[in-house]
C-alpha cells in the first residue's frame, strides 16, 4: 500500500487514534494542573471518536450510528468541560492553586 | 463540478484576492461614507481616494512588526493568521451565483458558523499573546460576546432551514429564484407552493442584529472599544498583524453580509425575477455593508452587560418563540 | 410583559430616528475646506505673529523705545537699536541730533502666546498683527523671526 | 453521500469528481498526510507545552485536524460539529477558565517531578504500541453500507431510533449547565 | 441670615473673644477707599501680623463675608460648624509670610444656597515647623487641596491619609511658592 | 449594576489608565485596581502638563498674567479671563461701561455654548458615537467665526481688559450672532433626537456614575455636576457678578445624580445661554468700551481679594492676595474640575471600566485646567 492511498485504509485511523489516545494518557500522567489534565482527556475522547468514526466509515452496516454515536461524545464532552472547568475554577476559588499536588498537600 | 487541484488553487487565490480587495476598498468606501454622513469628504485625493488602500497596505507592510515585551511570541505571530484563515476559507461555499461558486457544500451553513467560531479562539490568543490587560480584558469580552450571538443566530437559521429544508447555501439561494416575493425575508410564498410565514421579517432583524454583533461591528464592537480598551485586542498589533486582523474583519462583514442575502434576500436573484446573475449579489450585499457602515457612525457603543442582557434577554427568547411559532405555521400551512 | 415589549419598540424607534438623521446628513454638502488646496481668509483683527509697519520711506516706525519688550509676558520679544546723528533743520539752522535707530528686532515665535500685549503697549503703532497662520515647520530656528528683514523683504 | 462526494467536500482542496484515480487521488492522499501532521503536531503541543495558552491552542489545532480527518471518513456533517463545539465552545471555555484560574502564567505548569515524565512515556508508549499492535493484528470484517449516511438520516435516527438517549444528552447538557452555575458561582455576589 | 448665625457660631468658638478689635476692621475699610496716595502711606507703615479673631468683611469689596483667623489647634471645630451649616469646601491654598516668618493656610468655603455667605479661615504655623491638622477626615475634597498645599508650600497636614505630591512629580522635595525658592 | 460588590483583593490587578488613553482627554492617569471588568479602587495622578500658573501669576504684572487664564481651559477661556479682570476691577475698585459689561456677558455665553458643544461631541465620542463630535464642531465652528471677527483668536482669547474690552463689537458680529442662535437651536433639536433620544445612549447613562448632593457638598463640585444632583447652585444666579442679575435665565436642575442629568443640564444651559445671549442683543447699551480713568499701572492696595465665576464647568475662583504692588503676592487659582474630578476616586468604585469612563466623561474634563 501506496503512502498516499493511506487514506483508504481503516488501519491508519486506528494507528492515528492510538497515537492521540497515548498522547491523552501521556498528557494526563504528566500535567499537574487540573486544566492540563482536562485538556489530555479532550485529547483521549478525541481518540476514541476517530475509532469509532473509522469503524463507522469502514465496517458498519449503517453509517449513521458512528455519527450519532460521536455526536453524543462531543455532547457529553461538552458538559464534562463546563463542568469540569466550574470545578477547576471553583478550586482555585478555594486553594489558590489549581496544582494538583498542592492540593493534595492542602488538604493534609 | 470540475474541481481540479489548478481550480482549487484558483478558487483560493480568487478567495484571498476578492477578500483583501474587499478588504481594502471596505476601509475606503467606510471612511468615505463616515465624511459623508459626518459633513466632510473623506479621503478623496488621488483619483477620489483610490490609491488610499494600496497606499495604506505598502504603510503596513513595511512596518516593522513590533513584539511586545514578555509577549508568548508563538501565540502573538499565529493569532492574525487565525483571524484572517477562517474568514477566507468561509468565501470557498458562498455561491455568488448560480455558476459562481467554489464548492458547493451540502453542509454550507454550518461550515460558516463553524470557521466563525474559530475567529473567537483567534482574538482570545492574540489578546492573551499580546500580554496586554487591555488586550485581555478585551478579548474576553469579545468572546463572551460572539459566544452569546452564535446561539440566537444560528436558533434563527434554524428556521431557515425548516422552511427550505436544506443547509445548501446554493439550494437555499435558488429556492428564493423569480422575485423578491420568493425572498425568505418576505412571508408569503416560495417558489415550491403558497407558503405563509409572518414571522420571517422578525427572523432577519434578529440574524441582522446577531451578524452586527459577530462581525464586532459598531454598535457592538466591544472587542476594540477605543474610548475604553485603547484597541482591544489588537492594542498591540502593528504593520501587517493589524493588517490581517483589519482584512479579516472585513472579509467577515463580506461574509456576513453575504449569508443574509443568501439566506433571506434571495442570493443573485433579481427582485423582479429578470436577469438573475452575480451583480445582484454583489449589489445586495454592498447595500447590506453601506448600512452596516450607516449604522456604525450612527449610534453609540453599547455596554458590554447591555450587550449581553439583549442577547440573553432579548434575542434568545424571541428566536426560540420564534422558531416554535415558525415550526407550527409549517405544519399549518 | 408590556413595557418589555414597549421598550424593545421604543427602542427600535429611536435608532430609527437616528438613522434617519444621518442619513439626511449624507446629502448635504460637505463643510470643510480642503485646507492645502484651499485656505480661507482670516478675519480682519486675527492675531497672527507681529509685524512691523512701515512709514512713509520704507523704514520701520519703531523707534525702539522697547515698550514691547517690557510688556511681553514670555519674553519673546529682544530689540536693539543704535544712536545714528541725523541733521535736522530747526529754525533755519541745522542741528545735528541724535536718534535711535533699529538694528534688530526679533521675535522668538516659539514662545509667543498671541496676546497682543505688545501691539497695545505700542505708542507708536509700529507692530501690527500679521494674518499668517500657515506657519509649520520641522526646524524651531524657523521660529525665529527676524522682523526688521521680513520688512525689508516685504518692501523689495 | 459516497465516499467521492465526501472528498469532494473537504475543503476545496484538491478533487476531481472521478476521484480514485489518478492525480487527484495522490493529492487527496497528500492532504492526508498533512492532515494527520497536523493533527498529531497539535496533540504534542497540546500535552507537552509549558503554557496553557499555548496547550489550548495546540489542542484547536488537533480539533481542526480531526475534523479534517472526519471528511475523509464521509461525514462532513460531525466534521463540521467538531469544529463547532470542540474549538468554539470547548476551547474556549478552557482558555477562559485558565484565565480565571490561573492569572499568573510566570509559573510553569509543565510535567509535574522528575520521575513522572520518563513513567508517564513508558505508560503512554505501552498503551499506544499495544493499540496499534491490536489494531494491526485483528482483521476487521467491512459488512455492505445500507445506506449512505447523509445529514438528513442523522436527523430522522436521532429523533427516532435514537430519541431517548437524546433526551438524555439534553437532560445531561441541562445537568452540566446548572451545575457548573452552582459550583463556580460563588464569587463575586452582587 | 445664615451669615449672622455663622458669625455668632465662631464666636462663640473663639475663646478669646478680644480679638474683635476695631482695629483690623479699620484696617479693612481702609482698604476698600485706598487710593493711590493713601496706598503708599500703607506700604510704608509695618503693620503688625494680623491677630486672630472673626472679621465681618464686605463682599462688594473683598469678594467674602466672613473672615476667621484661628490657631491651628482651633481650625476642626471651626470646620466642623461649617459642615453642619452646609458648606462646601471651595478651595485649600497656602499663603507665605516671609517676613513674618509664618505661613497661612486659607480655606474658602461657600454655600449651595441663594442665601449665599462665603467664608475664609485661616491659620498660621511657624514657617520651620508647620504643621496643621487636616480636615480631610471633615470634608474628602480637601484631601487634593491639602496635598497640592503641601506641594507648593511644604505646610504638613497632621493625619492626611496620603500627603504625597500631586501636582508636582513624586519625587520632588522643593515647594515652588516658597518666597525663597529658586528654581 | 451598582451597589455592594464583595471583591477578594487577592484577585486584582492594575490597570494604568492614561498618561495616554483615549478616554482621559489629555494626560491624566487613573490607577485602577480591577476585579475583572469592576474597578476595586481608584487613584488619580494629576500632573503631566502642570505648568505652575501660580508662579508665573505672582512674578508677572497684572495684565501680562491675562493670556495665561485662557490656558487653563482651552474650551472655555473667556469664563476665566472674565474671572481675572473681574477680581482686579474689585480688588483696584476701577468701573466698567456698561456696554463692556453687557458684551463680556455674550462672549462669556458664546464660549459657553462652543464648549458645551464640544463637551457634548466629546462625551458622545466617549460612548463610541463618534459622528455627533462632527456635527458638534461645525456648530461650534461658527461661534468660534463670529468671536474670531471680534477678539482676534480662535481659542485662547485675551479679550477682556481691566475696566473693559480690547475692541468693541459692530454691527455686523451682532447680525451674525443673531442668525447664529436659530441655527444652534435647531442643532440642538437634531442632537436631542439624535443622541439624547437614542436608547444605546439612554442606557448607558442612566442611574451610571451617581453622585449624590452630599458627596457634591463634601467634595466641593460645582458646575454641571453640582445641578445634576439636584442643587440648585449657580454662581451667575447665586452670587450675581457682572450685570448678569439684569438677565432672565434659569438654572437647569436635575434630581437624578446621574451621569444622564449632567449630560441633560449641560444640554439645557445652552438653551439658557442662547437666551441670555438674545437677551443681551437687545440691551446692548451704546457707549464707550473703556472706562474713561484708569489707573496707568494696576496696583490693588492690600489685602485679599476673592472673585467667583460660573464656567462652563462650575465655580471657578481666584484669590488674589495683593501687596500693593504690581504683582501679585499669591495668586491662587481654584478651578471646578479639581474638585469635580477628586470625586471620582471614591465614585467610581464598584463600577465597570466602561461606566466609571462614561461617567468621567461627564464630569468634563480639561486636563489643563486640572494641572494649571
Amino acid at each position: 500500500m501506496s503512502m498516499l492511498n493511506l487514506h483508504n485504509s481503516l488501519t491508519t485511523y486506528l494507528v492515528l487514534a492510538a497515537i492521540l489516545f497515548g498522547m491523552g494518557i501521556y498528557g494526563l500522567i504528566t500535567r499537574r494542573t487540573l486544566v492540563g489534565m482536562l485538556i489530555a482527556s479532550e485529547l483521549i475522547l478525541v481518540a476514541s471518536s476517530i475509532n469509532i468514526m473509522a469503524f463507522n466509515r469502514f465496517t458498519a452496516p449503517d453509517p449513521v450510528i458512528g455519527q450519532i454515536f460521536t455526536l453524543f461524545i462531543m455532547a457529553i464532552a461538552a458538559a464534562e468541560a463546563a463542568i469540569g472547568l466550574s470545578i477547576t475554577v471553583a478550586v482555585y476559588r478555594n486553594y489558590k492553586t489549581v496544582d494538583t499536588e498542592e492540593i493534595v498537600d492542602l488538604k493534609g | 463540478m470540475d474541481l481540479t487541484i489548478f481550480n482549487a488553487v484558483i478558487a483560493v487565490v480568487i478567495a484571498i484576492a476578492f477578500a483583501a480587495a474587499n478588504a481594502a476598498y471596505l476601509v475606503l468606501a467606510e471612511r468615505r461614507g463616515a465624511g459623508r454622513i459626518q459633513r466632510r469628504p473623506g479621503p478623496n485625493v488621488n483619483l477620489f481616494g483610490l490609491l488610499q488602500p494600496p497606499a495604506d497596505g505598502i504603510k503596513l507592510m513595511t512596518k516593522q512588526l513590533m513584539i511586545p515585551g514578555g509577549a508568548d511570541k508563538a501565540l502573538f505571530m499565529v493569532a492574525p493568521v487565525l483571524a484572517m484563515a477562517p474568514a477566507i476559507m468561509s468565501f470557498v461555499t458562498i455561491p455568488f451565483s448560480n455558476t459562481i461558486v467554489a464548492h458547493s457544500m451540502n453542509v454550507g451553513v454550518l461550515m460558516i458558523f463553524a470557521f466563525a467560531s474559530f475567529g473567537g479562539m483567534a482574538i482570545l490568543l492574540a489578546g492573551w499573546g499580546s500580554r496586554n490587560k487591555y488586550g485581555v480584558m478585551a478579548a474576553v469580552r469579545a468572546v463572551s460576546q460572539n459566544i452569546s450571538y452564535e446561539v440566537p443566530m444560528l436558533i434563527t437559521v434554524i428556521t431557515i432551514v425548516m422552511m427550505t429544508g436544506t443547509m445548501n447555501l446554493h439550494e437555499i439561494a435558488s429556492l428564493q429564484s423569480g422575485g423578491f416575493w420568493n425572498w425568505n425575508i418576505f412571508p408569503v410564498s416560495m417558489s415550491d407552493g403558497f407558503m405563509l410565514q409572518p414571522l420571517m421579517p422578525i427572523s432577519f432583524l434578529i440574524f441582522f442584529i446577531c451578524s452586527l454583533a459577530e462581525t464586532n461591528r459598531a454598535p457592538f464592537d466591544l472587542g476594540e472599544a477605543e474610548s475604553e480598551l485603547v484597541a482591544g485586542f489588537h492594542t498591540e498589533y502593528g504593520s501587517m498583524g493589524f493588517g490581517l486582523f483589519f482584512m479579516g474583519e472585513y472579509a467577515n462583514i463580506v461574509i456576513g453580509a453575504s449569508l443574509i442575502t443568501i439566506l433571506f434576500l434571495g442570493g443573485w436573484g433579481c427582485p423582479f425575477g429578470l436577469y438573475p446573475g452575480v451583480w445582484w449579489f454583489l449589489l445586495k450585499i454592498y447595500l447590506l455593508i453601506f448600512s452596516f457602515i450607516w449604522i456604525r457612525w450612527t449610534f453609540p457603543r453599547t455596554t458590554i452587560y447591555g450587550l449581553l442582557n439583549l442577547s440573553w434577554k432579548i434575542l434568545i427568547p424571541i428566536s426560540l418563540f420564534n422558531l416554535l411559532l415558525t415550526a407550527g405555521l409549517l405544519k399549518v400551512f | 410583559m408590556g413595557a418589555y415589549f414597549s421598550e424593545i419598540f421604543l427602542g427600535l424607534k429611536s435608532l430609527a430616528i437616528g438613522l434617519g438623521i444621518t442619513f439626511k446628513e449624507f446629502f448635504k454638502p460637505v463643510v470643510t475646506v480642503p485646507y492645502p488646496f484651499e485656505t480661507i481668509k482670516m478675519s480682519e483683527r486675527y492675531r497672527g505673529h507681529i509685524e512691523l509697519i512701515e512709514d512713509e520711506d520704507g523704514k520701520p516706525k519703531c523707534v525702539a523705545c522697547g515698550m514691547c519688550q517690557r510688556a511681553c509676558p514670555s519674553g519673546c520679544i529682544s530689540l536693539a537699536s543704535k544712536s545714528v546723528a541725523y541733521e535736522v533743520e530747526v529754525k533755519g539752522e541745522m542741528k545735528t541730533k541724535k536718534k535711535k535707530v533699529l538694528t534688530k528686532y526679533d521675535l522668538n515665535f516659539t514662545t509667543c502666546s498671541l496676546c497682543g500685549q505688545c501691539v497695545e503697549s505700542c505708542g507708536f503703532g509700529a507692530v501690527t498683527f500679521s494674518k499668517e497662520y500657515n506657519l509649520a515647520s520641522f526646524n524651531k530656528e524657523d521660529f525665529h523671526f527676524d522682523l526688521l528683514k521680513r520688512l525689508e523683504e516685504r518692501n523689495s | 453521500m459516497n465516499l467521492m462526494d465526501t472528498i469532494n467536500s473537504m475543503l476545496p482542496s484538491v478533487l476531481t469528481a472521478d476521484g480514485l484515480a489518478g492525480i487527484a487521488d495522490e493529492a487527496a492522499g497528500v492532504v492526508f498526510l498533512v492532515i494527520c501532521a497536523i493533527t498529531l503536531i497539535g496533540g504534542i503541543i497540546a500535552c507537552n507545552s509549558e503554557r496553557l495558552v499555548r496547550a489550548v491552542a495546540g489542542l484547536a489545532v488537533c480539533f481542526v485536524g480531526v475534523a479534517a480527518i472526519y471528511f475523509f471518513l464521509n461525514s462532513p456533517f460531525v466534521a463540521m460539529m467538531q469544529i463547532l463545539i470542540y474549538v468554539g465552545a470547548v476551547c474556549i471555555t478552557i482558555a477562559f477558565a485558565i484565565m480565571l484560574a490561573a492569572p499568573e502564567d510566570n509559573k510553569k505548569h509543565g510535567p509535574a517531578g522528575p520521575l513522572s515524565g520518563p513513567l508517564g512515556l513508558i505508560t503512554a508508549g505501552l498503551v499506544t504500541f499495544g493499540m496499534i499492535g491490536l489494531g494491526l493484528k485483528t482483521e476487521f470484517i467491512a459488512i455492505p453500507k445500507i445506506n449512505m449516511g447523509s445529514v438528513k438520516l442523522i436527523g430522522v435516527q436521532l429523533l427516532t431510533t435514537y430519541s431517548m438517549v437524546f433526551e438524555l444528552v439534553s437532560i445531561v447538557l441541562l445537568i452540566a449547565i446548572i451545575g457548573s452555575l452552582v459550583i463556580a458561582r460563588h464569587g463575586r455576589s452582587k | 441670615m445664615i451669615k449672622d448665625t455663622i458669625k455668632q457660631a465662631f464666636l462663640d468658638l473663639l475663646p478669646d473673644p478680644e480679638p474683635i478689635i476695631e482695629e483690623p476692621v479699620v484696617e479693612a475699610a481702609a482698604n476698600d477707599t485706598a487710593e493711590d496716595g493713601k496706598k503708599k502711606k500703607a506700604v510704608k507703615k509695618e503693620e503688625p501680623p494680623r491677630v486672630n479673631g472673626v472679621l465681618e468683611c464686605d463682599h462688594a469689596a473683598h469678594g467674602y463675608d466672613i473672615d476667621v483667623q484661628l490657631e491651628p489647634g482651633e481650625l476642626l471645630a471651626a470646620v466642623m460648624i461649617l459642615d453642619k451649616n452646609d458648606f462646601f469646601l471651595e478651595s485649600i491654598t497656602g499663603v507665605d509670610w516671609i517676613k513674618e516668618k509664618q505661613l497661612e493656610s486659607v480655606y474658602d468655603f461657600s454655600r449651595y444656597d441663594f442665601d449665599q455667605c462665603r467664608v475664609v479661615i485661616r491659620t498660621r504655623t511657624p514657617r520651620d515647623n508647620p504643621n496643621i491638622p487636616t480636615i480631610s477626615k471633615i470634608y474628602p475634597g480637601a484631601n487634593w487641596h491639602e496635598r497640592e498645599t503641601h506641594d507648593f508650600f511644604g505646610i504638613k497636614f497632621e493625619g492626611h491619609p496620603h500627603l504625597i505630591p500631586l501636582l508636582l512629580p513624586e519625587d520632588a522635595d522643593f515647594h515652588p511658592l516658597l518666597k525663597d525658592f529658586k528654581p | 449594576m451598582s451597589g455592594p460588590i464583595h471583591i477578594r483583593s487577592d484577585e486584582t490587578f492594575t490597570l494604568n489608565v492614561g498618561p495616554q488613553h483615549p478616554a482621559t482627554h489629555g494626560v491624566l492617569r487613573v490607577k485602577m485596581e480591577m476585579d475583572g471588568e469592576y474597578i476595586v479602587k481608584a487613584e488619580t495622578v494629576l500632573g503631566y502638563i502642570h505648568r505652575m500658573h501660580e508662579l508665573m501669576g505672582e512674578n508677572r504684572t497684572y495684565p501680562q498674567v491675562l493670556p495665561n487664564l485662557s490656558r487653563l481651559d482651552y474650551l472655555g477661556a473667556m469664563g476665566y479671563t472674565h474671572a481675572h479682570v473681574l477680581a482686579i476691577e474689585r480688588a483696584a475698585s476701577i468701573e466698567v461701561p456698561e456696554r463692556a459689561e453687557y458684551i463680556r456677558v455674550l462672549m462669556v455665553e458664546l464660549n459657553r455654548i462652543s464648549s458645551h458643544l464640544f463637551w457634548f461631541g466629546a462625551f458622545v465620542m466617549d460612548l463610541g458615537g463618534f459622528t455627533p463630535l462632527m456635527y458638534a464642531i461645525e456648530d461650534r465652528e461658527h461661534i468660534l467665526d463670529l468671536m474670531e471677527a471680534v477678539t482676534g483668536s480662535r481659542l485662547t482669547y485675551c479679550y477682556f481688559r481691566f475696566g473693559g474690552l480690547y475692541n468693541d463689537v459692530d454691527d455686523d458680529f451682532i447680525n451674525a450672532t443673531r442668525a447664529v442662535i436659530p441655527r444652534l437651536r435647531k442643532s440642538l433639536k437634531k442632537y436631542d433626537a439624535l443622541v439624547t433620544g437614542n436608547i444605546i445612549f439612554r442606557k448607558r447613562l442612566e442611574g451610571i456614575g451617581p453622585i449624590s448632593a452630599e458627596m457634591c457638598r463634601k467634595y466641593g463640585a460645582t458646575g454641571p455636576v453640582a445641578r445634576g444632583a439636584g442643587l440648585d447652585f449657580d454662581v451667575r444666579k447665586n452670587e450675581p457678578y457682572s450685570v448678569y442679575s439684569e438677565f432672565d435665565f434659569d438654572i437647569p436642575v436635575y434630581h437624578e445624580c446621574d451621569s444622564l442629568a449632567r449630560y441633560n443640564v449641560r444640554m439645557d444651559e445652552m438653551e439658557q445661554s442662547l437666551r441670555i445671549i438674545e437677551q443681551a442683543l437687545d440691551k446692548l447699551p451704546e457707549g464707550p468700551i473703556m472706562p474713561k480713568k484708569k489707573p496707568k499701572l494696576i496696583k490693588p492696595p492690600k489685602g485679599d481679594y476673592y472673585q467667583a465665576v460660573e464656567t462652563a464647568r462650575g465655580s471657578f475662583g481666584i484669590r488674589i492676595v495683593s501687596d500693593g504692588t504690581k504683582n501679585a503676592y499669591r495668586f491662587k487659582l481654584r478651578s471646578p474640575t479639581y474638585s469635580n474630578m477628586s470625586l471620582f476616586d471614591e465614585a467610581c468604585e464598584g463600577m465597570m471600566i466602561m461606566d466609571a469612563l462614561a461617567m468621567m466623561g461627564s464630569l468634563d474634563l480639561v486636563i489643563p485646567e486640572i494641572d494649571r
